[in-house]
C-alpha cells in the first residue's frame, strides 16, 4: 500500500461539475412525458376531513389525475425502521402513517397531505390542487411534548390516550444514582430545552417515478442518502412490489443532514401514481412543505442533575426527559433519543452512576428523526452545560473541572477499550491533549485578563467549552438489531477491476455533499499503488451498486470505506495467484508494491495492469482459477467508532441589546485517521455553523394551534456569512482500532460539540457581568439575552 | 408574452406564460439547470445569475422582466473553446475547487454569481467585504469559511482584463449643475 | 393574534347595542368583511375582500353571534377560508355605559390562522391586529357620525 | 392599467415574492422598470430628485448621494442584500409601505417629498404624511411614485442605525436622526410602529434639552424576534446611538 493520496488535501474530483452548473439533481431531470405532482395539504394541525369535492380542480384543462386517501388505502404507510419497546415490556406504539388522509380520518400534522394532483405542468398541478376544496372539522392540538403528557392534553391518536410512544431508561439502578447524589457535595440542576431544528438541506426533496411497462419495471430518481434502504422499505412495507422490479437512483443530492434518510409518502406516491397513469410523475417540494414535512431534529425538554463531591469528582448523573416524536414514528426515530443518546450520556467523564429515563411522545406536529449528530447532540448538549455550570457554581475553573474527570487514555489494543455505566464499549480515547490544544489556541490567560477588562465596557465578553464523546460509523448489526433496528447496519462495496487495469468501484455509501469521490478513490488509488485517474466511483443506483445502507451517522469510510478494503484484499489475494503463475514463483514470495508484484529479492515483477489483463484473458493461468478480477464484500463493524474533540466558544455581548457576538470558534477533533485533511475540516465547518445555528439562531415556534409560525427563511433564521468567523480548527489523532483504516468519522463532530460551547460562552459572559443565570432558552435571541440581563 | 433575450451569449427567444419567472425559463425551456431553486421567499441566493452584468435572484424577476437583457448563467462563466468545451474556468470556480468552497453544490452556483457581482465592484475585498457580500446567499454545507477563502482566492488569481469583463455595473445617469 | 381593545363613542349604550345588532352596519364595521346573508338566526354567510399590503384574496365564511346580553354585549365568532388559509376569530365584544351619552366599547378575543397565513404572516400579525381594532373603532365612529338621529 | 386590479411592478422585489406565494395574484402587471422618466440621481436647485425606479444599489453607489445625502448612501447600503439591491427601487419600496423597511425612515427625517403622477396630474405628498397605516400610503390605486426629492440639507449631520432580524434582514428598529446645521433635529423610525412615523415627541424632548423616549405613545409591533417591550427598549438603545452619530 502506498501512501500518495492517503492524508493528502486532493482537489474533489466531482467539483468540475458542480462549478460548472452541471450537476445533475433529481429536479433537473426531466424525462418524456413527465407529469407534475402538487398535494393538497392540511391547513390544520389536527382536523378531520368531512369532505373532499374535486369537481372543479378536476374539470381544469391539464389535470390528468386526482388520488385521494381513498384510491390509495391498499398502500400501507411508511414504516418505522427501529422498535424501541416500553420499560415494562409493552411493544412500542406504532401508529399507521397513510399515504393520505382519507375521508372521514384526521390528518394529525400541518401539512398531512388529502390528495395528489397530477397535472401536465407544476403551474397547473398547483392551481388545482388550490381548487379541491375540502372541508375540515378542526379539533384541538398539541406541539409541546411536556404538554401532551398532561391530562386531557389533545390525542394525537384515539388509540393512545397518554400520547406516549414509549419509555425508556438506562444506566444504573435509580436507587444507586438517588443515593450517589444524596452523598454528593454539590449538585448542579439545570431544566432546559434542547429546541426543535429544522434541516434545511439547501435542495428540497424531489421525487420521479417512472414506470416501464414492457419491461414491468418502476424506477425513483429520489434526493436521497440511501437509494437501497429506500428501495427496501418501499417494496417490502408500502407497495409491496418486489425488489427487482423496481430500481432506484440518488442523483446528485443537495445536502442531506438527516432529513434525506427517511423514506418519506411522497416517494412511494409518484411511484404508484406513475404506474396508474403510464406516465413518470415529478414532485418537487418547495420550501415552505419542506418546513412543514422534513423530518425534524432534537425536541426534548429535560431536567438533569450532576453530583460532585468536594473536590470536584463527578458522582452521578440523573436524567428524565421528555422527547417528543411528532405525530408519526419516522424512520429512524425511537433509535434517537435512545441508544443514539441515553449511551452517550456518560461523555467523556468517569462517572460513576448514571440513570436516564426518556418518555416519548407523539404531539400534533411533524416527525422528528436524526438530524446532524442524531441523539448525541442533545447528550453532549446536556453534560457539557452542566460541566460549565458545575464549574461556574463551584467557583472551579471549568478547563480544570474537564481535566480532573476524563476517562484515563486507553488505545483500544494494548488498553481495552472504556466500559461505560450506560452500555458502550468506547474503542480509543485519549482526551486532554484535545482540551489542552484548545486551551493553547484560546490563549486562556490572556483571554481571561480580557475578559475582567470588558466586564467594565458595554460589550461582555465570555467563553464556553465543550469536550465531546460521539459514537457513529453505525454499526455493529448484531448490536443494533438487539437495540430494535429492523435492519443491518453493514455496507457493501464491489471492486471490479476492468481487463486494462482500470477500476469501478461500487460502493453503497451515498455522497451528499461528503466527497465520496475523492476520498474513496484515495483509498483505493493508494491499496492498488496506481493513479487516481484510473479508478472511478460508482454510487447511488441501486441497479450498478449491488446493496447499501448508506449515508448517515458518519459512516461513509468507517463502513463503506471498510467494505472496499475488504473487496481490495480480495483483489490483490487472487492477483498475487495470477502473478504467481505468471512469475513462475510461489505467492509467498511476492510482494505488492506500487502497483507490481515483486519477487522478493529479485527485479522479476509484474505490473497490476497485466495481471488485470491475464485474469480477463486467461491464456496462461492457475488451474482451477476462475477468469475475472471482480470482487464484493460486505463489512459489519464490530463496534462504533468514537471520536472526540474540545469545541470552545468566545463571545461578546452587547449589554444593550442582548445581542451576541460569536468572535472565535475554535475546534480540535480527533476522528482518527484522516484521508482528506480537506474534506475533513470541511466537514467540522459545515457541523460547526449547524451547531452555532441551533445555539443562536434555529428553532421552531409552534403556536397554541401546533400551527409551525416560522415557517420560511424569512422567519427561520440559519446563519449567514456575516454571523461568522472564520473558524480555528486542529486535530488530534487517535486510530480506530478496529477497522481497516483507522477512521471514526467526521460528519457529524462539528454540530456535536459546537452548540453547548457557545451557549456556555453566553453563559460565562453573562456571569462576568454580574449576572448569575443558569440557562437561557435556545435560540439566545438577542432578546432572550437581554431578559436574562435584565429580569 | 414573447421575450427575447441573450443568455450566456446566444439569442434566445420563447412565447411564455406571463407569469414566468426567469428562473423557471432557465431551467424548464433552456435546461441550463445550474440555476437552482432553494427557497420560495427571495431569501437563499440559490438562484443567483447575472442580468446586465449584475446579480440578481432570477426567482424574484419575471422572466418578462428579463425582455431584452443580457442574462449569464453559471454554465456561461468559464471561457469556452471553439467546439464548446470549456477551455478556462473563471477564477472563481478555480477558486472554489482550489479552497474546497463546496459540498453538495446546491448554492454554488448562486455564490459564484453573487461572488462574481462583488469581485466586478471590489477587486480585493476583506473577508468582512466577502461575508457582507453573501449575506442573501445560504450554504448549509460549509459554515461559509472556505467559501470565503475561495473568493479571496479569486481575487487574488483574478488577471485584470478578465475582471473587466464583467465590470458592468449599473451607475444611475446622475446629474448636477454646474456650481451655481 | 391576539385582538383586543377598547375606546369611548359619545352615544348612549342602547344605540351603540342597536347598531351592533343590525346587519347591514354589522358588515360595514367589522373589519374585512363586505357583504353578510342571514342564514339562520344570529348567522350570516360572510363575504370578505382583504386588501393588506402584499396580502389580497377573497375569503368567503361565517360569521355567527352568541352569548347575547342586551345592552351588554355578544361573542362574535368569524370564520373564513381562503386558498391561502383560514381565520377564526372569537371576540367577545361589551358594551359598558359611562354616562347617558357615553359608553366605552370593548373586545377581548383570539384570531386563530392556519395554512400558508399561519406560517408567513408572524412578522406583521401584530401590526395587523393593531389595524383590524383601529379599523373597527374608525368604523363605528363613521357609523355614528353618518347618522346623527343615532345621536340622542 | 392600475386602477383596475393592475399593480405596477419597478423591481419586482417587494410584490413577487408576495405572488409566489399566492398571497396575492394581479390580473395585471405594469413594469414600469424601464420608464426613463423613472431614472436618474440629480440635483435641482435645493433638492436632491432621486427617480422612483432608481435601485438602492445604484443610490448607495452615487457620487452625488454620498455628498449630499451620506445616510441615504449607508442606508441604501443595509437593505436586503446585494442582488435584492441591484433590483429593488426607491419607489416600488416606499409604495409597498412595509412596516420594516428602511426607507421611510430615512425620507421621513430627511423631510423628503414623494413625488406622483395620476392621470389627472402630479401630485407631491411630504414623507412624514405618506404613510397612513401597515402597508397603507396616500398613493391612490392609479397613481405611480416618480420621484423623491430630498432637501440637500447643505451642513447637517444625518445617520441611519439598523438592528435588522437576521433572517429576512427587516429593520426590528431603523432608526434615522437628521441634524441640520443649526441643531435641529428630525427622528424618524422604521420597523417600530405598524407605519413609520416621525418621532415629534422626542424632537420636543430633545429640543429641551430633556432626555428622550422613543416611541412614546406609538403602538408598538411585536413578533417572534422581538416582543412590543423589548423593541420599544430598542428603540430608545437606537435612538440613542443616532444621536451620538450626529453628536
Amino acid at each position: 500500500m502506498s501512501n500518495k493520496f492517503i492524508g493528502q488535501s486532493i482537489k474533489r474530483v466531482e467539483d468540475k461539475r458542480f462549478i460548472t452548473g452541471k450537476g445533475r439533481y433529481t429536479d433537473d431531470i426531466v424525462l418524456p412525458g413527465m407529469l407534475h405532482a402538487h398535494f393538497v395539504r392540511s391547513p390544520y394541525a389536527h382536523a378531520r376531513v368531512v369532505s373532499i369535492d374535486m369537481t372543479e380542480a378536476k374539470a381544469m384543462p391539464g389535470v390528468i389525475a386526482i388520488y385521494t386517501g381513498d384510491d390509495v388505502a391498499d398502500i400501507n404507510g411508511v414504516p418505522c425502521g427501529w422498535q424501541v419497546n416500553f420499560r415494562n415490556g409493552e411493544t412500542m406504539r406504532e401508529p399507521k402513517h397513510p399515504m393520505l388522509i382519507p375521508t372521514g380520518s384526521t390528518a394529525k400534522h400541518a401539512g398531512d397531505a388529502v390528495a395528489i394532483v397530477i397535472a401536465e405542468t407544476k403551474a397547473i398541478a398547483t392551481d388545482a390542487a388550490e381548487s379541491v376544496m375540502v372541508e375540515w372539522d378542526e379539533l384541538p392540538a398539541v406541539a409541546n411534548p411536556a404538554e401532551a403528557l398532561k391530562p386531557g392534553a389533545p390525542k394525537v391518536h384515539e388509540q393512545f390516550p397518554d400520547n406516549t410512544a414509549f419509555d425508556w431508561s438506562l444506566g444504573n439502578p435509580i436507587e444507586e444514582v438517588d443515593a450517589a447524589m444524596a452523598a454528593a457535595a454539590h449538585v448542579t440542576t439545570l431544566e432546559f430545552v434542547n429546541q426543535r431544528v429544522v434541516p434545511n438541506a439547501m435542495e428540497p426533496r424531489a421525487y420521479i417515478g417512472a414506470y416501464d411497462e414492457m419491461a414491468d419495471k418502476y424506477t425513483l430518481y429520489t434526493s436521497t442518502q440511501n437509494p437501497h434502504l429506500i428501495r427496501l422499505l418501499m417494496c417490502a412495507f408500502v407497495l409491496g412490489i418486489p425488489e427487482h422490479k423496481v430500481r432506484v437512483v440518488g442523483p446528485d443530492v443537495g445536502g442531506g443532514f438527516g432529513s434525506k434518510i427517511y423514506h418519506y409518502t411522497e416517494e412511494a406516491l409518484v411511484t404508484w401514481a406513475s404506474k396508474q397513469i403510464g406516465q413518470p410523475v415529478k414532485w418537487t417540494s418547495d420550501r415552505s412543505e419542506a418546513f412543514l414535512l422534513d423530518a425534524h431534529g432534537r425536541d426534548h425538554v429535560t431536567k438533569a442533575e450532576m453530583g460532585f463531591d468536594a473536590d470536584g469528582n463527578v458522582m452521578g448523573l440523573r436524567i428524565k426527559t421528555v422527547a417528543n416524536m411528532g405525530a408519526y414514528l419516522s424512520t429512524f426515530a425511537p433509535a434517537v433519543p435512545t441508544y443514539l443518546h441515553g449511551t452517550l450520556l456518560q461523555g467523556l467523564y468517569v462517572t460513576p452512576k448514571i440513570n436516564i429515563d426518556m418518555t416519548c411522545v407523539f404531539t400534533h406536529t411533524v416527525a422528528v428523526d436524526a438530524y446532524r449528530g442524531a441523539g448525541r447532540p442533545e447528550a453532549t448538549y446536556l453534560l457539557e452545560r452542566l460541566m460549565d455550570l458545575a464549574a461556574l457554581e463551584m467557583g472551579m475553573d471549568p478547563a480544570e473541572l474537564r481535566f480532573k474527570n476524563f476517562i484515563p487514555k486507553f488505545d483500544g489494543v494494548n488498553e481495552p477499550g472504556y466500559q461505560t455505566q450506560v452500555a458502550l464499549q468506547y474503542d480509543s480515547g485519549d482526551y486532554a491533549p484535545v482540551l489542552e490544544r484548545g486551551l493553547e489556541m484560546l490563549g486562556y490567560n490572556d483571554f481571561r485578563a480580557a475578559q475582567q477588562e470588558a466586564a467594565k465596557t458595554n460589550k461582555l465578553l465570555g467563553v464556553g467549552f465543550s469536550t465531546y464523546v460521539e459514537a457513529c460509523g453505525i454499526a455493529p448489526s448484531a448490536v443494533v438489531g438487539a437495540l430494535g433496528a429492523r435492519a443491518g447496519l453493514y455496507e457493501s462495496a464491489q471492486v471490479r477491476v476492468q481487463p486494462t487495469g482500470k477500476v469501478s468501484v461500487f460502493t453503497g455509501s451515498h455522497s451528499h455533499g461528503q466527497g465520496h469521490e475523492t476520498t474513496f478513490v484515495q483509498v483505493v488509488a493508494d491499496k492498488l499503488g496506481i493513479p487516481m485517474e484510473d479508478v472511478e466511483l460508482v454510487h447511488g443506483d441501486s441497479d450498478t451498486v449491488a446493496f447499501g445502507m448508506g449515508t448517515y451517522g458518519s459512516r461513509s469510510l468507517a463502513v463503506g470505506g471498510s467494505a472496499i478494503m475488504k473487496s481490495i484484499d480480495k483483489v490483490l489475494e487472487k492477483g498475487a495467484k495470477i502473478a504467481a503463475h505468471k512469475l513462475e514463483c510461489a505467492e509467498g514470495d511476492l510482494t505488492y508494491d506500487e502497483g507490481k508484484w515483486t519477487v522478493k529479492g529479485t527485479d522479476k515483477s509484474i505490473g497490476f495492469g497485466d495481471v488485470a489483463l491475464t485474469a480477463y484473458v486467461p491464456h496462461v493461468y492457475p488451474a482451477g482459477l476462475e477468469p475475472g478480477l471482480d470482487f464484493s464484500s460486505f463489512y459489519d463493524p464490530a463496534n462504533f467508532t468514537y471520536p472526540f474533540g474540545c469545541h470552545i466558544a468566545v463571545v461578546e455581548v452587547d449589554k444593550e441589546t442582548g445581542k451576541t457576538t460569536l468572535k472565535r470558534m475554535i475546534a480540535v477533533d480527533d476522528v482518527g485517521n484522516v484521508i482528506n485533511p480537506m474534506i475533513v475540516d470541511g466537514q467540522i465547518h459545515g457541523g460547526l455553523a449547524q451547531g452555532i445555528g441551533q445555539a443562536m439562531f434555529e428553532g421552531t415556534i409552534y403556536d397554541e394551534n401546533a400551527q409551525l409560525t416560522n415557517g420560511t427563511y424569512m422567519d427561520y433564521c440559519m446563519p449567514r456569512a456575516d454571523d461568522l468567523p472564520l473558524f480555528e480548527t486542529d486535530r488530534r489523532t487517535t486510530p480506530c482500532p478496529h477497522n481497516p483504516l483507522g477512521v471514526k468519522g467526521a460528519g457529524e463532530a462539528g454540530a456535536i460539540g459546537s452548540t453547548p460551547a457557545v451557549v456556555n460562552a453566553v453563559i460565562d459572559a453573562l456571569w462576568s457581568g454580574g449576572h448569575q443565570v443558569k440557562d437561557i432558552l435556545m435560540p439566545m435571541t438577542p432578546e432572550r439575552v437581554w431578559r436574562a440581563m435584565n429580569n | 408574452m414573447q421575450v427575447n433575450l441573450t443568455v450566456n451569449g446566444k439569442v434566445r427567444q420563447a412565447d411564455l406564460e406571463d407569469r414566468t419567472l426567469l428562473v423557471d425559463f432557465l431551467r424548464d425551456n433552456l435546461r441550463l439547470t445550474g440555476t437552482h431553486v432553494g427557497c420560495d421567499t427571495s431569501s437563499c441566493g440559490s438562484c443567483t445569475v447575472h442580468v446586465d452584468g449584475v446579480a440578481v435572484k432570477s426567482c424574484t424577476l419575471l422572466a418578462a422582466q428579463a425582455d431584452g437583457c443580457t442574462v449569464t448563467t453559471i454554465e456561461g462563466l468559464a471561457q469556452f473553446n471553439a467546439n464548446g468545451t470549456i477551455g478556462q474556468l473563471h477564477p472563481l470556480q478555480e477558486g472554489f475547487k482550489e479552497c474546497h468552497g463546496l459540498q453538495c453544490g446546491f448554492c454554488t452556483p448562486g455564490m459564484i454569481m453573487t461572488a462574481a457581482d462583488l469581485l466586478s465592484r471590489q477587486r480585493n475585498p476583506s473577508e468582512h467585504d466577502i461575508r457582507e457580500a453573501l449575506e442573501g446567499n445560504i450554504c448549509r454545507c460549509t459554515g461559509y469559511h472556505n467559501i470565503v477563502k475561495a473568493i479571496q482566492w479569486a481575487a487574488d488569481h483574478t488577471p485584470a482584463p478578465l475582471l473587466a469583463d464583467h465590470h458592468v455595473w449599473t451607475n444611475e445617469p446622475t446629474t448636477e449643475p454646474a456650481a451655481v | 393574534m391576539e385582538l383586543t381593545g377598547s375606546h369611548t363613542l359619545d352615544a348612549p349604550v342602547s344605540t351603540i347595542w342597536t347598531m351592533l345588532m343590525d346587519t347591514d352596519t354589522l358588515a360595514r364595521v367589522v373589519p374585512g368583511v363586505t357583504r353578510l346573508e342571514k342564514t339562520a338566526e344570529n348567522e350570516y354567510l360572510a363575504i370578505a375582500e382583504i386588501k393588506l399590503g402584499p396580502v389580497s384574496g377573497a375569503f368567503t365564511g361565517t360569521l355567527s353571534l352568541s352569548d347575547i346580553r342586551e345592552n351588554e354585549g355578544y361573542t362574535l365568532h368569524v370564520k373564513q377560508n381562503s386558498k391561502i388559509g383560514n381565520a377564526d376569530a372569537t371576540v367577545s365584544i361589551a358594551l359598558k355605559p359611562l354616562s347617558d351619552a357615553q359608553t366605552e366599547i370593548s373586545f377581548d378575543g383570539n384570531a386563530r390562522l392556519s395554512g400558508l397565513l399561519a406560517r408567513t404572516g408572524q412578522r406583521v400579525i401584530s401590526g395587523v391586529a393593531t389595524t383590524l381594532t383601529k379599523q373597527f373603532f374608525a368604523n363605528v365612529e363613521n357609523e355614528l357620525a353618518a347618522d346623527p338621529t343615532t345621536h340622542s | 392599467m392600475l386602477a383596475d386590479g393592475g399593480k405596477a411592478l419597478s423591481g419586482g422585489h417587494s410584490l413577487i415574492p408576495t405572488m409566489k406565494l399566492r398571497l396575492n395574484a394581479p390580473d395585471v402587471l405594469v413594469d414600469v422598470g424601464r420608464l426613463p422618466e423613472l431614472k436618474g440621481i440629480s440635483v435641482d436647485g435645493s433638492e436632491l430628485v432621486i427617480g422612483a425606479g432608481v435601485t438602492h444599489g445604484a443610490i448607495a453607489a452615487s457620487d452625488l448621494v454620498k455628498k449630499h445625502l451620506p445616510m441615504f448612501a449607508t442606508g441604501a447600503s443595509q437593505i436586503g442584500d446585494p442582488s435584492v439591491r441591484n433590483r429593488g427601487t426607491i419607489g416600488g419600496s416606499i409604495a409597498h409601505a412595509d412596516p420594516s423597511a428602511d426607507w421611510p425612515a430615512m425620507i421621513i427625517a430627511a423631510d423628503a417629498t414623494i413625488v406622483m403622477q395620476g392621470p389627472s396630474g402630479t401630485r407631491k405628498v411630504k414623507a412624514e404624511q405618506f404613510f397612513t397605516g401597515l402597508f397603507s400610503t396616500a398613493l391612490h390605486e392609479n397613481e405611480l411614485i416618480t420621484q423623491i426629492r430630498v432637501p440637500l440639507h447643505d451642513g447637517a449631520k444625518m445617520t441611519y442605525q439598523k438592528f435588522s432580524q437576521p433572517a429576512s434582514r427587516y429593520a426590528i428598529v431603523g432608526c434615522a436622526v437628521v441634524k441640520s446645521a443649526d441643531g435641529k433635529l428630525r427622528v424618524a423610525f422604521s420597523g417600530v410602529s405598524e407605519a413609520p412615523f416621525r418621532d415629534k415627541k422626542a424632537e420636543e424632548q430633545l429640543s429641551s434639552g430633556q432626555p428622550a423616549e422613543a416611541a412614546a405613545g406609538m403602538s408598538i409591533l411585536s413578533d417572534h424576534y422581538a416582543s412590543e417591550e423589548y423593541r420599544k427598549h430598542l428603540a430608545n438603545v437606537y435612538l440613542n446611538r443616532a444621536l451620538a452619530a450626529v453628536a
